[in-house]
């Protein structure tokens, strides 16, 4: 048992699966001598040689797509993107051909790509360098999408998203990259991948998070403890493919729900799950699902973005509402 | 036939005063016959010349250099036959749309012909001459523009890339693969079987995409062993290649740091040789090439398209005259190498691939639309299987079996 | 009053724009001497030259990019997508510049940029040639989005969109460019362009489509009215803003909604029409917002595309479970 | 100084013997002192020296060279006294984080300074010497910086686009911007006051980028008035150029059909004088030109970087030996054409900038959180009005003004 950081967590991981499977690379920008700009690949290419830590030119379209032939190649490229709002000049590759292939060639050609995103706000930094993209990579069929939210899940999602024979874009908090440690033991038996975990149980209303916004949210689920109000909180940590069976229990049981996140609340994660949860749980529904999240607009400068982004107020303002119904 | 290495064009000189202002100058006009840097080893009359750089046969006796030249002829042939038929096949209703590659037939027999078995080709949509090279049935070409799929080919098994349809994409993927060589060894080890090399082909206007240039950056930085095969047809739809680029294609190589090559692209034999040398430059760890094919599109875009709308026939008429399978012909019977026979056996094995592609056609098999369920990913999701399974009852409402497709 | 298919209303609107305002460019793939791969710039190179209507070397990212700094230099570019599939290797200049100068420069710089993107399936065509992307556009603060869905709108709407200040993604559903004609009078005051519009009185549900699937949703509604069910369209034009407030009213007066579109379901245009009528409207709702859409796969090979696309009975379907709550 | 039009390279001949396989032989490996093609006019030591096809102060008086150098040396002092600032005011904490331009003041001064009023200039986030050249108060750059705005100038009064942080993306912005001014009828009338052109900056690592290359294609196609300035300062974060190109990269201008150069970027004289021609060459009409400028990232990537981790402190000594402001001034004070006085004032005028900008760092306004919600579109949404109007209330009832910010 040994206590990690996030980004220590995740740089175990990748070790890890570069010494289970040879044809595990690691690419992108810094990601050799430097060890990544958050140092997430931190003495890899020391270790693995520079065939198998690569640094790539600077050119995000170029990383994806020499990943796809390195794939079909049968090799598991982990391609770094190294600040999420530089994701975009690879979307072509990743939705038309990363998402694709699988599906264009009858599913004779897989696809083990794994996509790291440092992701979301509040590192007071300049623009392009917190946002939330996961909503559209979850739109897109093809792709699997997952989101860590702390130094044990780090570990152990990134390994099993390198064996993953489906493509899957790996999101990290990167605000939670140096900041809490936790107990991670490596002879555990790691949750599977693809499933959401209640984090906190509770009786009045159902909170859930993905990401950054899991730590959030158990504060405020802590907070309104204070109030005697009960608050079941629960991490999704699966995006694409959701996995909303324990999130339907848990509103059947509460009959309400609040869903959180950093990204713009139109057209992000929370409308997709207000809408299934309201489908399959419409008769328990005491109070409309709501969300809260980004503002509808660009991200702002980061003098404000405390103020921006949802937080313990904001999110237990929209507890409050739903509870008010 | 010898395997020189592919000429490096010299650095651009600084000294001296020949510098002018005017960039055509020194680039000249875009010359219409290719330009004095053409490599061409048979002449569109059906002579044999000399390069100083390139040569087909030299190594072969002159039995076997004939032998393959009849070869060549009959892949262009059956090429040519595919293409025809498939046409008219989608004039018949039968495929939705097709991509002809009529004249262009060298480049692409010429290049497919210079792999070997373990090389591996990136293509775009147009490549069927390069399929069959690679030894696919060209039924299962049809698929994708009749609809019934995007592609039916094992990609592994026949080392050749299901058709790419957005512009360039491949050519990143043929860099990655050729970095999987690499890491696997395969290259300059001298051992033939083993070396191998991958080659990326793209059109003229696909030259214009960041991708294309990205793969041109990537394959420099790691000296990837990829051949950039650019059929410079003369059209990007309806844009002659003067938008992409003012000055010869091959060009743009120079200055990521690697050799361009502009070769007669309805030239089989040096299309051969030209593409025979870079591969074998790939192969040995020399890193990569660009090999413009120059040559034409003779057709329409696809067989939706209405060439009529934005160029002169009269430049079609020019081409005829330098069309890629008559030249070879002419070569061959002029010098007694093909005999009457041959080339009815020819004519008879393109009526039967035909036949086959008019009888399999209609019989390719329909997709079932449940099937679209299970191949979006290796490991199935919960949500989408409950999808399907939604859908099949869905299907099965109207008490038709799911199977056999379409409620109405 | 002339009788026109929605590509010719789009041409002749296109054409209106430009005598209007000598600032308006029209730059894309085969926009020249071609008239587009459709048509809908038919003619208007020959008549405003070779300077206002630019035929581009191949490469999205170039026309969006360079078309962002003809708009600083006062030009209203319109820029034309072939197709669907091929804006993605121009998302980046979409995502990061497009929709985020005049947000960066506090208002300084405006970006009267159209990208005119034909979309949907339903013509037969090969795999990238039949999506519908708009989620992920209407997703992103600072582009607004909407989609005509017949020749008269398709005439107005895009000179509408020209004269907006604001980037806008113009989306024409490609298979009714030479389907259905309408009457289109030039002198009749157009709507305003942000604005949904109930096509079709009904009691009972109601039905939110926009682009293809309004016809759909019209001939749904037609056959629904045979069995006695009074429903109750809308199109919504105007995807990014939504505007729901129409929409809203029919919901409180019906109780039911359905919303259609071709896109993928999971993450889709429904997916927050359906979150915010019910956030909206949850005391009148008699059963969740359902939604109709293309299944989460990528979009199949055209033979079964009919069968993958919603249908007329694919809403039906939905309606009929909607009311039977 | 004359107006000399900028060298074209020439093509590379493809006859002759002279070629071999290996690329290195004929693009040399990557020198390390810029290479033979190097543009030089003031060496390290402060020594004017000539060269064939660039040079400076030819059409000046001999006082005018000498006041026109001085200025230059009080734009470099000023601008590493900006960036010496801005770094002191990220350690204070004052900034969230800063692009240093160490090392690059003579390239960007010695190009800004060739800009006339009606140019336009498109930066990355490090042009800090170029925005001092287009007239904007440095406090106005430190807003980014400090996480206040996203870039506080009015890019069409300055004539200098906002900072863009999205690598290369504002190379096509200059472009299309470029081919504005040609439909304007801006370029190639003759009249000083009219024609105008566009400058792109970016770095090295910024040339692999596809839109990078895409611009290079969207300008040569449209022969559009834009000079794309290349500062290689050796390394993209922590990656160096080798990483991006193996041969210089002026070269890479030749393949898309344009001119190329590689100006010593430590000698604003020399700078000065190929921007100049550059830029006169696309005002002209004579389309685009490729200037690489070779320099040395003296700092780290940003105040966040850790250079040590990945070059080796050598490196930094040899380069600082060609510091581009010491040779300004040795050649200033050994040529006697600055006095102690002269130095003295630049330095006090340092020292009020340093002064102007610790303290209106302090006092850049805070930005309101309800201002986001208004700057999204010109023409507001009643969404996001009403978006914007439910933050209010909510901050209102925290009892916080909410003009004011944060109610925590
Ligand atoms: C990214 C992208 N943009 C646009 C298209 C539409 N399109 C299909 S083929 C084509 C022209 C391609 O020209 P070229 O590269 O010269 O190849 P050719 O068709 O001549 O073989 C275009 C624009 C596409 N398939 N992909
Ligand atoms: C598209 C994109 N990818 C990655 C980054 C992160 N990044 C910021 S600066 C930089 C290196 C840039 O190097 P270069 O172009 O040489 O400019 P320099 O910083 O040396 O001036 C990188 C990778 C970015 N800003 N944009
Ligand atoms: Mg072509
Ligand atoms: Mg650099």
């Amino acid at each position: 048992m040994t206590k990690v950081t996030l980004a220590k967590g995740l740089n175990a991981g990748l070790r890890k699966a570069m010494e289970d499977d040879p044809k595990v690379l690691v690419m992108g920008e810094d990601v050799g001598k430097l060890g990544g700009v958050f140092r997430i690949t931190d003495g890899l290419q020391k270790d693995f040689g520079e065939d198998r830590v690569i640094d790539s030119p600077l050119a995000e379209s170029g990383i994806i797509g020499t990943a796809v032939g390195m794939a079909m190649r049968g090799y598991r490229p982990v391609c770094e993107i190294q600040f999420d709002g530089f994701v975009y000049p690879a979307y072509d590759q990743i939705v038309s051909q990363v998402a694709k292939i699988h599906f264009r060639s009858k599913g004779r050609v897989k696809m083990p790509v794994v996509i790291r995103i440092p992701f979301g706000g509040g590192i007071g930094a300049v623009e392009h360098h917190s946002e939330s993209p996961e909503a559209q990579f979850a739109h897109t069929p093809g792709l699997k999408v997952v989101a860590c939210s702390n130094p044990v899940d780090g570990y152990w999602m990134i390994q099993q998203a390198i064996a993953c024979d489906d493509p899957v874009i790996f999101l990290e908090p990167k605000r939670q990259y140096h900041a809490d440690k936790a107990d991670l033991d490596t002879s555990a038996e790691p949750q599977p991948l693809f499933t959401s975990r209640v984090v906190r149980a509770g009786s009045d209303l159902t909170l859930l998070a993905y990401g950054p916004m899991v730590k959030t949210c158990l504060a405020s689920a802590e907070a309104a403890a204070g109030e005697g109000k009960s608050i079941e909180v629960v991490d999704l940590r699966t995006l694409s493919p959701l996995d909303l069976g324990p999130v339907y229990a848990s509103v059947r049981k509460t009959g309400r729900a609040v869903v959180a996140h950093e990204a713009h609340v139109n057209l992000g994660m929370g409308a997709e799950v207000a809408a299934r949860i309201t489908e399959q749980c419409f008769y328990s529904l005491e109070s409309p699902v709501l969300r809260v999240g980004g503002f509808d607009t660009p991200y702002p400068p980061s003098r404000i973005e405390e103020q921006w982004l949802p937080d313990l107020d904001r999110v237990l303002d929209a507890v409050d509402r739903s509870l008010a119904y | 036939m010898s395997e020189s290495p592919l000429p490096v064009p010299a650095a651009p000189s600084r000294a001296g005063s020949g510098f002018g202002p005017d960039i055509s100058e020194v680039f000249g006009p875009h010359a219409a016959d290719g330009g004095p840097d053409l490599v061409q080893l048979l002449t569109p009359e059906g002579e044999r010349v000399e390069h100083p750089d390139f040569s087909f046969g030299t190594d072969l006796s002159g039995d076997d250099e004939a032998a393959m030249i009849r070869g060549f002829y009959r892949d262009m042939t059956l090429t040519r036959r595919i293409d025809t038929e498939a046409t008219a096949l989608q004039r018949h209703g039968e495929l939705g749309i097709w991509a002809q590659l009529l004249g262009q037939e060298a480049a692409q027999i010429g290049s497919g012909r210079a792999l070997r078995r373990q090389d591996f080709a990136f293509p775009t949509y147009r490549e069927h001459g390069v399929a069959w090279c690679r030894g696919i049935d060209p039924l299962q070409l049809l698929g994708l523009f009749r609809g019934v799929d995007h592609g039916d080919w094992d990609p592994e098994q026949a080392h050749f890339g299901l058709y790419t349809i957005v512009i360039g994409a491949q050519t990143l993927h043929a860099t990655g693969y050729a970095m999987g060589l690499q890491r696997d060894g395969d290259v300059g080890t001298g051992d033939p079987d083993r070396d191998a090399a991958v080659v990326a082909y793209f059109g003229d206007g696909a030259s214009s995409q960041g991708d294309v240039n990205e793969a041109f950056i990537f394959a420099a930085s790691y000296n990837a062993p990829v051949v950039f095969f650019c059929q410079n047809n003369q059209w990007a739809i309806s844009e002659p290649i003067e938008r992409q680029s003012k000055i010869p294609l091959f060009h743009r190589a120079l200055g990521f740091g690697f050799p361009g090559v502009r070769v007669d692209g309805n030239d089989v034999l040096a299309t051969y040789a030209v593409a025979k040398a870079a591969l074998q430059r790939a192969r040995d760890g020399q890193g990569p090439t660009l090999v413009e094919a120059y040559t034409y599109r003779m057709g329409a875009h696809t067989t939706t398209d209405d060439p009529t709308r934005y160029r002169l026939s009269e430049e079609l008429e020019t081409w005829k005259l330098k069309d890629p399978i008559q030249r070879v012909k002419a070569y061959l019977t002029r010098n007694g190498l093909a005999d009457q026979a041959f080339l009815e056996a020819v004519n008879i094995e393109a009526e039967e691939l035909g036949q086959h592609l008019r009888e399999g056609c209609h019989a390719l098999p329909e997709p079932s639309p449940l099937d679209v369920f299970d191949r979006v990913y290796a490991e199935q999701t919960p949500e989408l299987a409950e999808q399907r399974a939604g859908y099949a009852d869905y299907l099965d409402s109207f008490d038709v079996p799911a199977e056999t497709g379409s409620p109405r």
